[in-house]
């Protein structure tokens, strides 16, 4: 039975890590960039998901909200900041994003207020029994179905359509994708719109399943996130739903048996190494 | 006075510590995320020394040799990954250093350990020891960039494929790449215990390997002079930083950001773009720069 | 076809290319020729929209699309393949292909990838490989096939003959010929230059960015001065 | 004017408190300054922000000392940050009154040290005798791993078999740690009567609302970390009933607490916490020291402030020789969406701070 | 060939497989010191794979391969190049950051860059330069020794590339289709200096398509196709070999007349 609901908690966790990482290993996948600013979008997601439901009571409209403010703000943050320094080594984009996380965080801290924001009351909460004894709240059971479905489909897309071959192009070689006709803004517009979406929609959950919402949400969750895209092969849909599932298990298992020797964090980055020792490219890289 | 002593020696600690990460990331292209681990491997086997009744200068070299030591096993171990997945295996270093240092009692566990015995040394001595490693530090890297190390480590980051066919055996000169940066980053941990009489984990932890990789960043990474600048410069910010109180560290994440996005050389480049303005001014012919393709 | 006046064109303030007057007349074929260096990837490049215009106008059927974006550019009928290859490499074969036909209907798409296919039979036995694990020559293939994908009206050859077997580069001299009698028109850049001169109606020759020599093959061929001088040819 | 030093947390994640901790010492200080100050001299609170952790704090200190010259300081900061400059202050011979730190290390830095809060391993003796007090037995720990939950727990663990009590098992968890899905899991199947919980607000709050939600119903027993009003709001309806050993007590009929409580209210529009409190007291020692010494500062004002005798928001005070304090320890339970009065742990003997010799 | 004569390089039965796909099947072929050998056949034949094996960069699946006797089996590539071996790259990869003679000079450092240690303690490069400019001038790119490479044309690359193995004194070198992307001017100069190369005493494997070039130099064939060593022997003989003409050369005139233009060059 314990094992069974570590289980389960290690899902719930992980189908977190996964919506976040996605963000990540989109940005990735298109341009190489570790895009450690992405957190500050599910933070944002968080803010506006618990500021829209005191307001109006509606969660609906708390998640629509967040998904869409912090996805054009994904596409700012890219035409702004990204584009013009596409052409750098990586590095740079690297600490230009930590930068921008940093300033993201402090200025979430002056407009919010240092001690966080919750729900006034919370809800999803109800619990509901799965089977044996095996209780789950609504906001459970509803972040991990998301997740798979969406993820789903963004696997579907990417691997399927014209639309995810036109991204994957302008991976490889981006100047002969624009000359077969590929808008380079377009597609990059597109993967900031749906990464940061992402992020945010996982912000709401998160706040949902803490009530709480703290400028520093993002941190542990950023460099988790990057974790998982390494893990899952770097830029694979499929792979990062994969690893990050894999990871919350890893965690949900270790915080409870390895607490005496590793922290949470160091459980998740061991793994990461055992994992890279033996496989260089990650858990579920195509190649 | 002693304010700006103790101001100085920080930042020649941090200097020392910015040069050693540059011999890794900047002189031969392999990105570290968790630097900081090496730092704080040199701080405690330092501080665990001078507790046990070793004197400081003893310590010194060996909390290279220790952080030496771990540095090689960990670029043995990061030998199979590259670029990205190494910044990411380096950055899973450090979690598991604090992680693991975390949970040793002998450490001093979460409360680390405080009040470190020192040497005989005014607050002034001491800052003269740090500058004086800081500037032999500094010397050595720019030998290093002038030995043929310099030059296969210039290759490596550049394309290590092409280094094997040169007949260039790539592992062992990453690893003795990093056998110095991290013995470098040791000793600079030595200092840094001594420094503030206290070691803890959470002083080294990712936060510190990012400012440090943003120090070397900032400076321009690979040139010395602008390392040391830049190291020199972020050391000492958050200090002057007190002023605009609440806003600093949205100032400092802000400042990091707008280097990046307007100058990703660095403070190096921009030096240079300016002298090659001021040549131009002069009269000579205006230089090709070829981007790459 | 494509008429490009006085065009300079160049990376930063370097000039690769200088004053360059070109006419290609629809449904020809014109060889870009000369030593390496000249400015002939330049010039392609350039008309791609991936090289700075400095000055000068391209004109595409009279229209200037010398502002207009490189994904625009495909649409109006001009396609490259460029020097290096430049394949998507970590896409199938097949996704190559596909990438090719994106501004062509998705129905479209089987048809115009067997026709590729029969083209160059080879590409058809290793559609699933990634690109980037294909050998030289089948790379070639593929970024000429990749180009024809977007079915264009002029189409810009990179050193066509580079890195192919002698009967895959009369495999696609035939169907460059092909081509031509379809009412496509080829901008064909060559080291091969009497591959080129054998085959081209119009040539012009570069010489450190700016035209040494215009006109037709055959003049061309019967011009020894210019084909010591500038051809290489012996 | 006398220039007094003050670090403490305004930025990073212990911003929260930092501000409370603030608002504290800015009263004590007012309160001091609208009596006339000290012989007419006004009080100067220098304020520099430490973000709670060691390496800023070393530099803000050596300022204080250097710079600013200040003829004493308050801590409101956290252990790490606080037991960075106590050093410092130290060698300075500055005498330095830490509000809540409770890391043991700090008053054993030297004799310029003083602390007004109750040690770890102090509250979680006083926890064990709590859990006594409630009549369970078989207790779960879940600690913090840091040095605030590893000295509370070192200290209900020597205190346990004294209670008889039975330690069921021990969680430990890192301060960034807001989901407990698996933790409470396992909670659950070891079934316990009572739980002993140390953490922030930040990590209590979710928490406690995760394992209400889990369905566990026993008995929650936190400690300062809990106090405030911020708890509450993020624990939701879960947090009724929860305890906390604290030093603050809301339904006090002392005047100065009363008086605090009001005041505090009202100068940073929220209830008072014990941050603020201890702030405050710590503060108003410090002033009352240099009242006796007429401003001056050094070992007059250290053994000034040694000496004497406090009534405090937070309790009646006195040092022992290792200047930490000895006090009861307050019990509060969450009613009604606020902290309200539980109990009064009075236990001198078990709840002696340590002393010079005995460790 | 000479029977007495031991081989410089000896590969046998080599296999490399990717997947399912068999890219060299079961090649054995000998290279005598002093020869130069033509390794040609259709694009995809698997030349380049089988260079690769040999130097390292790609692990067979099975097979042998020999340097003066020795075993090279499992050794990593940089061993290999240490042995002997130099390799020009089909698609060329200079240094960008350093100077068309830096990226030279490097290649001439062998002897100080054997050892991290010894590399640390040396900073003169003066010999190593005039090794370097020496393989410059040799492939006739003297002229941009002080250039940056990143703004080369591709003939300009390529030679860069034969400079730079040349500079580590092989005894063995492989060249991996050097003259393409050169106009048959430079691509006749540039073979004419392998040639000559060679004529001085180093063994050299030239893949390329340039057949006329490539009958005009080698002194002996191999050929590959899907895989397979299907012919060997002097160019002559090769290519009067039907399945050499079918496989390589298509059956039709305009390859014939390509032939004799290619083989009329050698002529020349
Ligand atoms: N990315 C670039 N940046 C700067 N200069 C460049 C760049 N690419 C090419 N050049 C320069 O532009 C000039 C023309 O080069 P281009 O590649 O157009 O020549 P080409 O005629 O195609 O030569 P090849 O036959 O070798 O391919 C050359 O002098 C070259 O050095
Ligand atoms: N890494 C790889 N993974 C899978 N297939 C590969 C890989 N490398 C090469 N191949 C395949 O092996 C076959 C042989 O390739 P190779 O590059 O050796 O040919 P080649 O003889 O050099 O041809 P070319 O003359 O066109 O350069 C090709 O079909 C190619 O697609
Ligand atoms: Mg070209
Ligand atoms: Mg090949």
């Amino acid at each position: 039975m314990l094992f069974v609901e570590l289980i389960a908690q290690g899902l719930v966790q992980g189908s977190i890590y996964a919506l976040i990482a996605l963000g990540l290993t989109l940005v990735y996948g298109l341009l190489r960039i570790l895009h450690v600013a992405h957190a500050a979008f599910f933070t944002l997601g968080g803010y506006i998901g618990v500021l829209v439901t005191n307001a109006t009571g509606s969660l609906t409209l708390a998640f629509l909200t967040a998904m869409l403010s912090a996805g054009l703000m994904g596409i700012a943050m890219y035409r702004l900041c990204y584009e013009p320094i596409l052409k750098q080594p990586p590095f740079v984009a690297l600490i230009a994003s930590i930068g921008l996380y940093i300033a993201f965080e402090e200025l979430f801290r002056i407009v919010f207020g240092a001690s966080g924001l919750s729900y006034q009351s919370p809800p999803l909460q109800k619990q509901i029994e799965v089977f044996g004894g095996l209780t789950f709240s609504q906001a459970e059971l509803m972040v991990m179905g998301g997740t798979v479905v969406i993820i789903g489909i963004l696997g579907y897309l990417q691997n399927r359509t014209r639309v995810g071959v036109a991204c994957q192009a302008t991976v490889s070689d981006p100047q002969m994708a624009e000359s077969f006709g590929i808008k380079l803004r377009t597609v990059r517009d597109l993967n900031f719109f749906i990464g940061s979406a992402l992020a945010a929609f996982a912000g709401v959950w998160v706040a949902l399943l803490n009530n709480l919402v703290e400028p520093t949400m993002g941190a542990v969750p950023s460099y988790k996130g990057l974790a998982i895209i390494v893990l899952g092969g770097m830029g694979s849909v499929r792979g990062t739903l994969l690893a990050a599932l894999t990871l919350g298990i890893v965690e949900s298992f270790g915080t409870i048996y390895l607490s005496q020797f590793l922290d949470r964090n160091a459980i998740a980055f061991a793994f990461l190494i055992l994992v890279l020792m033996f496989r260089p490219q990650g858990l579920f890289s195509k190649r | 006075m002693a304010y700006e002593i103790s101001l100085l020696t920080a930042m020649g600690i941090s200097v020392l510590f910015a040069l050693s990460l540059n011999l890794i990331t900047g002189l031969c292209g392999q990105i570290s995320l968790g630097h900081a681990a090496f730092l704080g491997v040199g701080a405690y086997t330092s501080a665990m020394l001078c507790k046990a009744g070793i004197p400081f200068y003893a310590t010194m070299p060996l909390a290279m040799l220790a952080a030496g030591l771990v540095g090689v096993v960990v670029g043995l171990a990061s030998l199979r990954v590259r670029d990205d997945f190494l910044a990411i295996t380096t950055m899973g270093v450090v979690f598991l250093f604090v992680g693991i240092v975390r949970q040793q009692d002998w450490l001093g566990g979460e409360l680390g350990i405080s009040a470190i015995p020192g040497p005989d040394l005014s607050k002034t001595g001491f800052m003269w020891l740090t500058l004086a490693l800081a500037a032999a530090t500094a010397a050595l890297c720019v030998y290093i960039r002038k030995s043929w190390m310099g030059k296969v480590l210039n290759g490596i980051a550049e394309d290590e494929d092409t280094m094997r066919i040169m007949g260039i055996d790539v592992p062992r000169y990453k690893l003795a790449a990093f056998a110095i940066g991290t013995a470098l980053a040791g000793l600079a941990g030595a200092l840094y215990g001594q420094h503030f009489k206290y070691v803890g984990p959470d002083s080294f932890g990712f936060i510190e390997s990012i400012s440090v990789l943003s120090m070397v960043v900032f400076g321009g990474i690979g040139s010395v002079p602008g390392v040391i600048f830049g190291a020199a410069l972020l050391s000492a910010l958050p200090a002057w930083f007190q002023v605009i109180g609440d806003y600093k560290l949205l100032v400092y994440g802000g400042l990091l950001f707008l280097m990046m996005r307007f100058s990703p050389t660095g403070v190096a480049g921009i030096v240079r773009r300016a002298l090659k303005r001021g040549a131009n001014a002069k009269g000579s012919k205006p230089a090709i720069t070829g981007a790459k393709p | 076809m494509l008429e490009l006046k006085n065009l300079s064109c160049g990376y930063g303030a370097f000039q690769a290319v200088g004053g360059l007057s070109l006419t290609l007349r629809t449904g020809t074929i014109t060889g870009l020729l000369g030593a390496n260096g000249a400015g002939k990837s330049s010039t392609l490049m350039c008309i791609a929209g991936h090289v700075a215009l400095q000055q000068g106008q391209i004109l595409l059927e009279g229209q200037d699309i010398g502002a207009i974006p490189p994904h625009e550019r495909v649409r109006r009928g001009l396609a490259i393949s460029p020097e290096g290859r430049r394949l998507f490499k970590d896409l199938s074969v097949e996704d190559n292909l596909r990438v090719g036909g994106l501004i062509r209907p998705a129905a479209e798409f089987k048809h115009d990838r067997d026709y590729v296919l029969t083209l160059f039979p080879r590409l058809g036995e290793r559609l699933n490989s990634l690109a980037s694990n294909l050998s030289g020559g089948e790379q070639q293939m593929l970024a000429i096939g990749r180009a024809l994908m977007t079915r264009p009206k002029l189409i810009m050859i990179d050193e066509l003959s580079l890195g192919l077997m002698p009967k895959i580069i009369d495999l696609c001299y035939r169907a460059l010929q092909q081509l031509r009698q379809d009412g496509m028109t080829i901008l064909l850049v060559e080291q091969n230059t009497d591959r080129a001169l054998a085959v081209a109606d119009d040539i012009c020759v570069l010489e450190s960015g700016s035209t040494v020599w215009q006109g037709s093959a055959a003049a061309a061929a019967q011009d020894p001065a210019l084909t010591a001088a500038y051809l290489g040819l012996h | 004017d006398i220039k007094i030093g003050f670090n403490v947390p305004l930025t990073g994640f212990a911003a929260f408190d930092g501000n409370s901790a603030l608002q504290g010492a800015k009263l004590a200080v007012a309160e001091a300054n609208a009596k006339g100050g000290i012989n007419g001299e006004k009080i100067d609170l220098i304020v520099y922000d430490d973000q709670a952790s060691a390496k800023e704090a070393t530099p803000v200190a050596t300022k204080l000392v250097e710079k600013d010259q200040v003829v004493g300081a308050v801590s409101g900061s956290y252990s790490a940050s606080t037991r960075a400059a106590a050093g410092i202050f130290q060698s300075a011979k500055v005498p330095y009154v830490v509000a809540y730190a409770i890391d043991p290390s700090v008053t054993r830095t030297g004799d310029y040290m003083f602390r007004v809060s109750s040690m770890g391993e102090v509250q979680g003796r006083g926890g064990a005798k709590l859990v006594s007090n409630l009549g369970k037995k078989r207790v779960v720990l879940v600690t913090l791993k840091n040095d605030f939950g590893q000295t509370l727990a070192a200290g209900f663990k020597d205190a346990a078999p004294k209670f008889d009590l039975n330690i069921v098992n021990e969680y430990e968890y890192g301060i960034q740690e807001r989901q407990f899905g698996a933790l409470i899991a396992k909670i659950k199947s070891d079934n316990p009567e009572v739980i002993y919980a140390s953490g922030y607000y930040f990590n209590a709050g979710p928490l406690i609302s995760q394992m209400r939600a889990a369905g566990i119903t026993v008995p929650i027993i936190g400690q300062e970390g809990y106090d405030g009003e911020k708890f509450i709001e993020i624990a939701g309806p879960a947090a009724e009933g929860t305890l906390m050993t604290t030093s603050l007590d809301r339904d006090s009929e002392v005047p100065v607490t009363k008086d605090y409580l009001a005041q505090f209210r009202k100068a940073a529009g929220y209830g008072a916490d014990m941050v603020g409190a201890s702030s405050f007291s710590a503060t108003a020692i410090l002033i009352e020291g240099l009242r006796k010494t007429g401003g001056k500062g050094g070992a007059a004002l250290r053994d000034a402030i040694a000496a004497g005798a406090y009534d405090m928001p937070i309790g009646h005070l006195t040092f022992n020789d290792l200047h930490e304090v000895n006090k009861d320890i307050q019990v509060q339970i969450v009613k009604d969406k606020a902290w309200h009065r539980h109990s009064v742990i009075h236990d001198p003997v078990l709840l002696a701070a340590p002393t010079k010799d005995k460790k | 060939m000479n029977a007495a004569t031991p081989a410089l390089l000896q590969v046998s039965n080599m296999v490399v497989r990717f997947g399912g796909l068999s890219a060299v099947a079961d090649v054995s072929f000998d290279v005598i010191p002093g020869e130069l050998l033509g390794l040609i056949g259709p694009n995809g034949a698997g030349k380049t794979t089988l260079m690769r094996s040999i130097t390292g960069v790609v692990r067979p699946t099975s097979g042998d391969v020999q340097l003066n006797g020795e075993s090279l089996n499992g050794m990593p590539i940089h061993k290999r190049i240490r042995k002997g071996l130099a390799l020009s790259q089909q698609l060329v990869k200079p240094f960008r950051g350093i100077s068309v003679l830096d990226n030279v000079t490097l290649a001439a450092g062998a002897e100080r860059t054997g050892s991290a240690l010894k590399a640390l303690l040396h900073l003169s490069q003066t010999t190593e330069n005039e090794i370097g400019r020496e393989a410059l001038a040799r492939v006739g790119i003297a002229d941009y020794a002080h250039q940056m490479p990143g703004i080369q044309p591709l003939g300009v690359l390529k030679r860069l590339e034969v400079a730079r193995a040349l500079a580590l004194k092989p005894k063995l070198l492989l060249l991996d289709e050097p003259l393409a992307g050169l106009n048959s001017k430079e691509a006749h100069a540039l073979a004419s200096t392998i040639a000559e190369i060679n004529r001085q005493g180093m063994t050299i494997v030239l893949i390329e398509h340039n057949l006329g070039e490539v009958m005009r130099i080698c002194q002996r064939l191999v050929v590959l196709d899907n895989g397979r060593k299907i012919a060997s022997g002097t160019p002559r003989e090769v290519m009067d070999q039907p399945a050499v003409r079918a496989a390589y050369l298509g059956g039709d005139t305009i390859a014939e007349t390509g032939v004799s233009a290619a083989t009329g060059a050698a002529h020349a």
